[in-house]
């Protein structure tokens, strides 16, 4: 256990209660063309900074949630289902 | 055994005797004493041999600080014996020797070896010829390590504990600043945990004329609800979580706030001989003299940067050890040799000691001006002597505070490295924070305390006091006096000057080191292996940074200090382990397997009967009477809401909202990369209620996955796992029909109650779930119902079946049966390259529906290309079952499949099995070649089912 | 003789930065050093390696050193088998002993899947000339007296796949041996160098910026594993790569009993005993991905536990330090290697927690790549 | 009720309901006897060692046989269920709130989802009302029968926290956790529930088929602090 993430519903928990998602893409929406379907699939930005990603609070609530976190510390900045951070996504 | 007169502060109860053996021989020791104070007591002045030369090693800093008292305790190697308590009975070893401490055969290393063996010497030696080298490797490997472990053992005999701790504050180090801290937070209402290396709370107080204070901060404490942690080192800060351990317990306390009050450690100095057991840190010689009655020595020479060994000398004079001299490495007299001299005690300003003489035990000292000091090069001073009182400097322990994210630099006045960024919610107090003395400490620690709960409390007092005690600590008047910097005495004519007494690096070794081009500290850490040991860097990193500065020309801050990594103190694996019990998932007719003789293994995270001692003759009872078991590890979902169709038809490649109330359908799941990741049966309640079932093993990825789209389509759909609510059975076979007959109204024929449908009814009176499938190829009801009744129920299935001869079956003789169909396993017969096509089940995938369900385009890519392998059955006459995992060659002899399953049926008297097979090599009729354990067999490839090809038993 | 007693300096010190340089390598790992000697074997000009740190602070230098070439494709099996028997004449190349111990190698299976895909590995192994076999229990019980066997464990071993020819090594020997023969070869090594940017012009790279200036370059290699994806961005181009941390442990030493590395997929354990007589143990990764080097609590209370399982003996050996290190993982766990989409920019990534045995086979494939402008045959699956 | 075969509500007569820790609730001794259709541990021995121990360290007993009723549906149409249910009280995170009576506790899992914990003897009239609410309200209502699906120990005595603390990671000082908080999260290292349901008192609940590994692991640490399980009868008080 290290660092904690504060799940929408359950607050503050260890990482180790949460399954992580992965950072947060965009499904193509129509046909992609390989290229695409690729960098979907398999490509990443894998930033050092801040990412926002797709967290599941497994050994609690089960729900899905998006949180911005910084890569190089782990800090998490902010945390909220989907659609709640409607803001940009962070560079 | 000789002890001091009773001392104010000392630990030990004298009227309670206790008795150890230290290799063998009895120790007498009493209650308080730790192993090394006892043994001293004692007259024993060598407690181990070094790691790489073998010289004797006496006791050091007495603190738990250093390698020098390593001994084995009850078996268990590396325990620090001067804080180790004692225990009666207690059977203590020495580590690195043979035959025994006093005379070693390696130490011959020392005296001949020495030249032939500077760091690293191993990388240039032993190269050729190369054939030697494992000869050479194990003399190497021979010498090393300290310790001894049992070769075997078969459990675990060490119980140990996980303790969870919430707080408002964790304070560790319970010196003044520490209790202090905790007194002032938990005074104003703060829940604190206040932990402790040592013994008992005090810090240097218990041993530098503070006790009765500590005693009484501690009893302070206490009352303002503190809980206070002894033998409790804090091993790391993770994220806000700190381990601590203490003895079998190992505390994991998050905090709101941290205060680290964790004091600073003495250094020792480097000059030829600092290693001869001796040779002490002020602090040590103080320890055994008040907490332990133990006279340090009779003649003591002291060296110091500070007035650290200037109070040592005058406490030790004070206990009858007689000190010749003093030499203070300032250079100008701070004014306290007037101290001295009023106690008859020479002091030397601007002098250090340049070599203590002796082998086993020092016999003199060697005194000289520093460089630059009036009479430096002409003058010198010898003394006979048995004690070496060192005090080189303090350096702040940081670690925990570093681990944390906060930041240190070197500190030119008080010369060494101190903290300079805080991390937040992080906060020091005491001499780790650079207030050093005792009020002051005092006086930082309350600050801290009242800071850590400034949130909690009202305004007021607490907020007028803090800006009191605020400005007490910005005085100016405070600032520390200039300590000095000990210069490295390292003449290597007068012997070696140890640096690290861990690994056995000289100052010597850094120099050659950083000549050949190690020079950051990090290379040379690494190839000297300095800071690598035991210690890790709390008594050799200071030393080593002002050499490597020395060395390469630059000043300590550029040269920097290594990682600082847990644990802080050195713990045994079984403290950070915990209790050995793994989660295994089991059904509720577990017990009954077992009483009914099933061999238990492993399904993912279930416990499941494999098989009740007879496979074969299991899989035949199915084909021919019944048979029944247990299939509780299904996943179980209810997929629920009016989107239920349209999310169902999102996730799987084939169609599933036209699917009719009552009635089932298989799917594959996959992935938006179009491989397969589980698969299973879907069946609809109604019309907007589907029960969707997963592998066992699958279950929590499948609830994972399913969740995670709908939170992303945010549909109107419920989803609930009723995986572990329900218990499932599935029988099969001829006479399954009327057996289930005779345990429920429901009208059971074949036209009531088809292939693929399902039926809600009583069974055995308990509500069910009952599903027309066969995965095992025969007639078959799977019967879903609540968990609570599952021993019941298995029970009355059993009773009821009995007069058609029904038995229970386990999941190998299921893979038999399902093989024998060519149903395949998810994640046996696939893996995570797998697509449907490949796997023989292109009906599965229905890349008309409009929806772009999960894996729909590539799978469209995929269709486009016939699969270059595909997965086929085959079939073998010889007897001989090829091992699952056996290499499929194609016609060139290259590894081009693999078999995925292989079995004996015992209804076909054949050996059948699946393979992935190179796509020329698919069709039925095939001949394959099989390389299986070195030998080769050829199959044949079988692409329709085994047994019933038509399905005529499955719908009958 | 002369040289153990004094053995002169291993590379010279480190001198301005030039303006240009044929080939520059960003990365001081066991990848990026390996490229530089056989770049400096093949003659090729001026060359440097950039890195940011001192040689050896990234993956190189925290990892658990195992080496191995059982492999389960056909095309990983014929790489790493031929890093393999590179590393087992390397010391004699370099001429400085990396300790090289080929103590064989068990993997531990605790269920019949496991077995499936061993026995596999194993079938594969062999057709390519891989000594690599399946035992059973008791053969495990055999070759690892020290390890509990017994049935009454959580996780019953009911076999393992045996390769003699795995082992371990001494980590940081390797980098300073490849350190050492390409500084004799010519190369210059540039600790505390970090590339900041990289300069694109049409299609093809030509410059390097880092905190020392900026040098043109007319090749460059991308050798910087955890941190590859920020590397290769400068160039623009994408990886499928995402960056986790690895955590390692040792224990304080004590005398050998451990002659043989043991792994344990199943129970997230990987466990050898080095020369030094310490206990190298490792785990798997964290699930997130990271670029911050901290370790957890978890790590060390699930690893303890699962190696008390296996080897009980173990719970008063004590725990001496901890660390992380930084990997990058590929989705099919195989790596990244060869040219990139820009022209002379080149790439060796997504190693994850495997690539430290690769590392002779890869300077030695790059360096040809770069020096013939010809991708070798062995890397040609691993391209991009 | 397309639902009904989640339901315990045996028919038959050799069938009862059991609790995946009886074996290891006979095998340390306890006395079962069949109430509301479920063979409970109702005491071990006389009783009287238990109750020293729930007076004066912890003993956890067997609580599987509660009620557990799971509703899905959206915040708003929840929120107005449990409205109605409780007496007006809103769903708060972290904070159950008990139905009119006091028979059940209404457990937040998340905005959309609560757990209905119920004493066994008014599971049907918890059933009914909670049927008839859902019935009340427009939206779609999933009710899933989670009575077998989670198995359930309670700890209680003067050391429950001390014993919850060697296994789960959730703080439960009563400052943070007071009576009525509930938390969704790990315990033992599986997906779990802590309700504190009494001042010395908190419910554990993880997944049915782990009751077998629960009970181990808590018995061990109760074991090992002294304490030992106790009967359903203890809970009542004498
Ligand atoms: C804990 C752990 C255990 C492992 N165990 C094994 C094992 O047992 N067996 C095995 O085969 N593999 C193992 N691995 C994996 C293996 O260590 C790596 O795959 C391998 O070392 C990567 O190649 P490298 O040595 O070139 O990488 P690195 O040593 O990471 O080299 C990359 C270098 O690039 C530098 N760099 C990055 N960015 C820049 C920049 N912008 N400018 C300049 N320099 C830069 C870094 O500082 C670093 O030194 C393990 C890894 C870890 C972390
Ligand atoms: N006699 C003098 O004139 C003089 C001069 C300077 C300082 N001092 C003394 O120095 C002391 C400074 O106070 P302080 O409280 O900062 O230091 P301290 O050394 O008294 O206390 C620090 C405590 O922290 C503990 N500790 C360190 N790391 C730990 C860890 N990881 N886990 C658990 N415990 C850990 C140590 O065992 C120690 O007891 C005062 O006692 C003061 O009297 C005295
Ligand atoms: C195989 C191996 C063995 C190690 N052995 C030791 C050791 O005996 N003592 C030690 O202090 N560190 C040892 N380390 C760890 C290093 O000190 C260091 O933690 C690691 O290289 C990561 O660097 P960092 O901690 O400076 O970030 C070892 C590392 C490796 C990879
Ligand atoms: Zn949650």
């Amino acid at each position: 256990m290290s660092f904690v993430l504060t799940c929408p519903h359950c607050g503050v928990r260890e990482v180790t209660d949460f399954a992580f998602g992965g950072e947060v893409s965009r499904r193509p929406r129509g046909e992609p063309t390989l290229r695409e379907l690729c960098e979907y699939n398999y490509f990443r930005r894998n930033v050092a900074g801040v990412q926002r990603e797709w967290w599941y609070h497994r050994s609690g609530c089960r729900a899905w949630f998006q949180a911005d976190r910084d890569t190089r510390t782990n800090e998490v900045l902010r945390v909220g289902l989907p659609g709640e951070l409607n803001l940009e996504a962070p560079q | 055994m000789t002890r001091l007169p009773t001392q104010a502060a000392e630990r030990i109860d004298r009227t309670r005797p206790i008795t150890f053996t230290f290799d063998g021989r009895p120790v007498a020791a009493l209650a308080g004493d730790t192993i090394a104070s006892a043994l001293y007591a004692a007259g024993r002045r060598t407690f181990s041999r070094s790691f790489k030369y073998h010289r004797p090693r006496g006791l050091q800093c007495c603190a738990g600080q250093c390698p020098n008292c390593l001994v084995a305790v009850d078996g268990a190697p590396g325990v620090r014996a001067c804080t180790e308590p004692v225990r009666e009975g207690q059977r203590v070893q020495h580590m690195n020797a043979w035959p025994g401490l006093e005379r070693d055969v390696m130490a011959a290393i020392d005296r001949f070896g020495g030249t032939f063996t500077p760091p690293g010497f191993y990388y240039h030696t032993f190269i050729r010829p190369r054939r030697l080298w494992p000869l050479y490797e194990w003399v190497l490997r021979h010498a090393a390590g300290l310790g001894r472990l049992p070769r075997v053992q078969s459990e675990r005999s060490w119980r140990t504990e996980y303790r969870r701790r919430h707080a408002d504050v964790l304070v560790v180090g319970a010196g003044i600043a520490g209790l202090s801290a905790a007194i002032a937070a938990a005074e104003l209402g703060a829940d604190v945990v206040l932990a402790e290396e040592g013994p008992e709370p005090g810090g240097r107080l218990l041993y530098e004329g503070g006790h009765e204070q500590a005693r009484a901060l501690a009893a302070r404490a206490r009352e303002a609800g503190v809980e206070i942690l002894c033998s409790a080192p804090a091993l790391g800060h993770f994220d806000g979580l700190v381990a601590i351990w203490q003895g079998d317990t190992l505390h994991q306390v998050r905090a709101r706030r941290h205060i680290y009050a964790t004091g600073a450690i003495e250094q020792p100095l480097v000059f030829a001989g600092n290693d001869v057991p001796g040779v002490m840190l002020s602090g040590a010689a103080l320890r055994l003299a008040r907490l332990y009655g133990v006279r340090p020595g009779g003649r003591a020479v002291v060296a110091t940067t500070s007035e650290r060994g200037v109070d040592a000398a005058l406490a030790l004079r004070a206990v009858g050890v007689e000190v010749l001299a003093v030499a203070d490495l300032r250079p100008a007299p701070a004014g306290e040799d007037a101290r001295l001299r009023a106690a008859g005690i020479e002091a030397l300003s601007g002098w250090t000691v340049v070599q203590a003489r002796g082998r086993t035990a020092v016999t003199g000292a060697v005194l000289e001006p520093l460089a630059g000091t009036p009479g430096s090069g002409s003058m010198r001073l010898e003394l006979d002597c048995d004690l070496v009182v060192v005090s080189g400097g303090e350096s702040p322990a940081t670690s925990l505070i570093l681990q944390a994210g906060g930041r240190s630099g070197y500190d030119p006045g008080r010369g060494h490295f101190g903290i300079t960024e805080l991390p937040p919610g992080v906060s020091v107090a005491g001499q780790v924070a650079g207030h050093g003395g005792a009020e002051e400490a005092a006086a930082s620690g309350e600050l801290a305390g009242l800071e850590a709960e400034a949130e909690a409390e009202a305004d007021g007092d607490p907020a007028t006091r803090r800006d009191a005690l605020r400005a007490r600590l910005d005085d100016p008047a405070l600032a520390p006096p200039l300590e000095a910097i000990p210069p490295v005495a390292a003449d290597s004519r007068r012997g070696r000057a140890f640096v690290c007494l861990c690994e056995d690096v000289t100052a010597k070794d850094i120099h050659r080191s950083v000549e050949e081009g190690y020079d950051s500290i990090e290379l040379c850490k690494r190839f000297t292996t300095v800071m690598m040991g035991p210690c890790q860097g709390r008594m050799c990193q200071l030393s080593s940074v002002r050499l490597m500065a020395r060395e390469t020309g630059q000043d300590l801050e550029q040269v920097g200090m290594t990682t600082a990594r847990p644990p802080w103190s050195t713990v045994p694996l079984g403290a950070l382990a915990g209790r050995p019990i793994e989660p295994g998932k089991r059904s509720s007719m577990h017990g009954r397997h077992r009483e009914l003789g099933a061999t238990v293994r492993w399904a993912g995270d279930w416990r499941r009967a494999y098989d009740y001692g007879d496979p074969e003759g299991e899989a035949l009872a199915v084909h021919r009477a019944a048979g029944l078991i247990d299939v509780s590890t299904l996943g179980k979902l209810l997929v629920r809401g009016p989107d239920a169709g349209e999310f169902l038809d999102r996730l799987y490649p084939n169609r599933l909202s036209n699917l009719k109330p009552g009635r089932i359908r298989y799917g594959v799941l996959t992935s938006d990369a179009g491989r397969i990741m589980d698969d299973g049966t879907i069946g609809r309640i109604d019309e907007q209620t589907f029960y969707v079932t997963t592998t066992s093993s699958g279950a929590g990825a499948v609830e994972q996955w399913f969740s995670w789209w709908l939170a992303d389509w945010g549909m109107d759909v419920h989803l609930s796992d009723l995986t572990q609510a329900l218990s499932a059975v599935n029988l099969a076979g001829p006479r399954a029909r009327d057996i289930l007959s005779r345990l429920t109204d429901a009208d059971c024929s074949a036209q009531a109650f088809g292939y693929l449908d399902s039926r809600q009814a009583r069974v055995c009176g308990v509500q069910s779930l009952l599903m027309r499938i066969g995965f095992v190829g025969e007639l078959g009801y799977e019967i879903h119902f609540p968990a609570a009744y599952g021993e019941d129920v298995w029970n009355a299935i059993l009773a009821a079946g009995a007069p058609e001869g029904i038995r229970p079956f386990g999941l190998e003789p299921q893979r038999i049966l399902r093989l024998e169909k060519q149903h395949i396993i998810v994640g046996q017969d696939t893996d995570s390259e797998s697509t449907p096509f490949g796997a023989g089940m292109p009906w599965a995938v229905k890349l008309d529906k409009e929806e772009n369900f999960l894996g729909k385009w590539a799978l469209a890519r995929a269709s486009e290309h016939p699969p270059e392998t595909a997965l086929v059955g085959f079939a073998l006459e010889d007897g001989y079952v090829p091992t699952e995992g056996a290499v499929v060659l194609d016609a060139g002899g290259t590894a081009a499949g693999q078999v995925t399953s292989a079995r004996r049926s015992r209804t076909l008297d054949r050996v059948i099995g699946m393979a992935w097979v190179p796509a020329g090599l698919a069709s039925a009729g095939t001949s394959i070649t099989i390389a299986d354990d070195g030998r080769r067999v050829s199959a044949e490839v079988v692409t329709e089912p085994f047994h019933d090809p038509a399905g005529e038993l499955l719908r009958s | 003789m002369r040289e153990i007693f004094r053995p002169g300096r291993m590379w010279r010190r480190r001198g301005e930065l030039r303006e240009s340089y044929d080939v520059v390598i960003v990365g001081g790992g066991a990848h990026g050093l390996a490229t530089a000697y056989h770049l400096g074997q093949l003659g090729v000009g001026r060359v440097a390696v950039l890195e940011q740190g001192y040689i050896g602070s990234g993956a190189a230098g925290r990892n658990t050193t195992i080496l191995r070439s059982n492999y389960k494709t056909p095309e990983g099996a014929r790489f790493y088998d031929a890093s393999i028997r590179m590393y087992e004449g390397l010391s004699a190349e370099l001429d400085f002993n990396m300790l090289f111990s080929q103590c064989g190698h068990l993997t531990l299976a605790h269920s019949d899947r496991a077995m499936l895909v061993m026995a596999n590995r194993a079938e594969v192994n062999r057709l390519h000339g891989i000594d690599s076999r399946l035992v059973d229990t008791a053969e495990v019980g055999r070759l690892c007296p020290a390890l509990n066997v017994s049935e009454d464990v959580t996780y019953p071993i009911i076999g393992a796949l045996y390769h003699p020819p795995g082992g371990i090594i001494r980590h940081d020997a390797v980098v300073w041996g490849y350190a050492r023969g390409a500084d004799r070869a010519g190369v210059e090594i540039h600790p505390g160098t970090e590339v900041l940017g990289l300069d694109v012009a049409g299609g093809r790279v030509t410059a390097v910026r880092t905190n020392r200036g900026t040098i043109s370059a007319g090749q460059v290699i991308s050798a910087t594993a955890g941190w590859s994806t920020l590397v290769c961005a400068m160039a623009g181009v994408e990886l499928p790569i995402t960056t986790h941390i690895l955590q390692a442990c040792v224990t304080e030493p004590v005398k050998p009993f451990l002659d043989v590395v043991i792994v344990s997929s199943q129970m997230h354990v990987y466990i050898s005993q080095s020369d030094r007589g310490e206990f190298v143990m490792g785990s798997e990764i964290e699930p997130w991905t990271t670029y911050r080097m901290q370790g957890t609590l978890n790590f060390l209370q699930d690893l303890t536990r699962h190696t008390l399982e296996l080897f009980p003996q173990l719970e008063h050996a004590r725990l001496l330090r901890s660390w992380a290190g930084l990997c990058d993982l590929s989705p099919d766990y195989s790596p990244i290697l060869g040219r990139t989409e820009v022209e002379n920019f080149h790439v060796s990534a997504g190693w994850g927690t495997y690539g430290f045995k690769a590392a002779p086979i890869v300077g030695k494939t790059l360096a040809e790549l770069v020096h013939s402008g010809r991708t070798p045959e062995l890397i040609a699956p691993f391209a991009l | 009720m397309s639902l009904a075969f989640l339901t315990p509500d045996s028919a038959g007569d050799d069938v009862i309901a059991r609790s995946p820790t009886e074996r290891l609730a006979r095998a340390a001794g306890a006395r079962m006897q069949v109430r509301e259709g479920w063979n409970v541990a109702i005491a071990y021995g006389d009783g009287a060692a238990e109750r020293t121990l729930l007076a004066e360290r912890a003993v956890f007993i067997d609580r599987s046989n509660l009620l557990k009723l799971e509703l899905q549906a959206h915040a708003p149409v929840l929120a107005k269920i449990v409205a109605a249910a409780s007496g007006g009280h809103a769903l708060e995170p972290g904070r159950a709130v008990r139905s009119g009576g006091g028979e059940a506790w209404w457990c937040p899992v998340s905005p959309t989802r609560v757990l209905v914990l119920g004493e066994p003897e008014h599971g049907a009239r918890i059933r009914t009302s909670v049927a008839d609410a859902a019935d009340a309200v427009l939206g779609t209502v999933t009710v899933s029968d989670l009575t077998c699906g989670l198995t359930a120990l309670a700890l209680a005595g003067p050391g429950a926290r001390e014993l919850l603390a060697r296994f789960c990671a959730i703080d439960v000082r009563p400052a943070v956790m007071p009576v009525g908080a509930f938390r969704p999260g790990s315990v033992a290292r599986t997906p779990g529930y802590v309700l504190r349901d009494g001042a010395e008192r908190l419910l554990v609940l993880v997944g049915w088929a782990l009751g077998h590994y629960l009970w181990t692991v808590v018995a061990d640490a109760a074991e090992y602090l002294g304490g030992g399980p106790g009967g359903a009868d203890v809970l009542i008080a004498p």
